[in-house]
């Protein structure tokens, strides 16, 4: 089985086709590949907003990513794992992040999946900020991604 | 030595990203988050951005409590709570 | 927000990238993307297998792959939900079905794209047999699937 | 008329892929699964491999239980448990 972990911070896109690629590429074991990608959505609190200023700290972030990758890989049988999250400047309908597990049968890189992306909101020292035409706004955390992150322990 | 880091809102309240402490300092140890906070907190109008609660704190690059033990030559964070994905 | 079904049941290949491309365009309210993809396994039951070939009946299989996409609407808040099934003779690592789904937030995307795997592995009529050197063998069913189907009831 | 149809390993069993009946047959009209069903079964060899429970049956690409009506001009589908995916 291909046990293969990819995390990447970077302020440049990322191209879904080509973390496919790699996600299947000698993989002949894996007959799930699951992605989720996150878009920076045009409004916030119903209110539109110019684009997203994504703040993380460097050293953290590396350590909390594998982190979580690798309790993923404790909790099910997965194949490749793939994280990456974008910082900086970013404008509505801009890919944020991108998570993609593959596994041999479906449940786990569903669950993988969901799990990386539940930690990453509350454990990953990453911080937004709204950019509009009424100023600029740093988010507040969700409770609901609380309460999800929670749900898997 | 600690270093210390602010990030986010707070580091925009704070209006500096980081700042290096000696580790002994007023003859007290910043030997625990606790005391760390609690001298930083001292700084006119830092008390209130500094509440424990309100920011979370990680030492050497992992999440931390109060009674963490902060060790010389530490790296200290404090930042809000995170907002990422 | 953009609520269209694209359902194609074909013996040709599918390109992950466009699929992706199309449920991103003109939808700026939705945050979330997930795809699942089914590849051929070059193993069954633990031993190797030449590939598949997959047959269907294709009065109900859009009828019911129709049916299961509304359901997920139902349930979930989400946007654009592309389901593609190939039919015919497949060879390992070849791509079998893609299910992709967007919605505001990603939970929706995540439980509906799961959700129609689920549905369609149990209602949906499509017909596996793995072909090796050992001969040909009509795939039995899974009991793990029938239990994940009940599940969403 | 009745269309009946057979797919996967049904179809490989019985040997073809579908059979048009007229609707009444031998003073019986086939009016649901369970009488279709029965009528099949009284073909050399077919019994089994229409027994209830073993296969599925649609009706007019519905998935329809033993008692469910079948009206003159239907499309009545036998199937072994779907495995696609």
């Amino acid at each position: 089985m291909k046990c293969m972990n990819r995390i990447l911070v970077q302020s440049a896109d990322f191209c879904l086709a080509h973390e496919y690629q790699l996600l299947r590429t000698d993989n002949p074991q894996d007959g799930a590949i699951v992605t989720f990608t996150g878009l920076v959505r045009d409004m916030a609190q119903d209110l539109p907003i110019n684009g997203l200023y994504l703040e993380h700290y460097p050293a953290m972030t590396a350590k909390v990513l594998g982190n979580i990758v690798e309790q993923a890989r404790t909790k099910w049988s997965i194949g490749g794992a793939t994280l990456i999250h974008r910082i900086g400047h970013l404008t509505p309908a801009e890919q944020i992040v991108f998570v993609g597990v593959t596994s041999q049968h479906r449940e786990a890189a569903y669950l993988a999946n969901m799990f990386i992306m539940d930690y990453l909101k509350t454990q990953a020292p990453f911080w937004k900020k709204e950019l509009s035409e009424r100023g600029d706004k740093w988010v507040e955390p969700k409770v609901s991604d609380q309460i999800k992150s929670d749900h898997w322990e | 030595m600690i270093n210390v880091l602010f990030f986010g809102q707070l580091r925009e309240r704070l209006g500096q990203d980081s700042m290096t402490l000696e580790y002994k300092v007023d003859g007290q140890q910043l030997d625990t988050v606790k005391a760390l906070r609690s001298y930083l907190q001292l700084r006119p109008g830092w008390h209130e951005w500094l509440e424990e609660g309100s920011v979370l704190v990680a030492v050497n690059q992992d999440m931390s409590a109060e009674d963490a033990a902060i060790l010389d030559g530490a790296e200290v964070a404090f930042f809000p709570p995170v907002t990422g994905g």
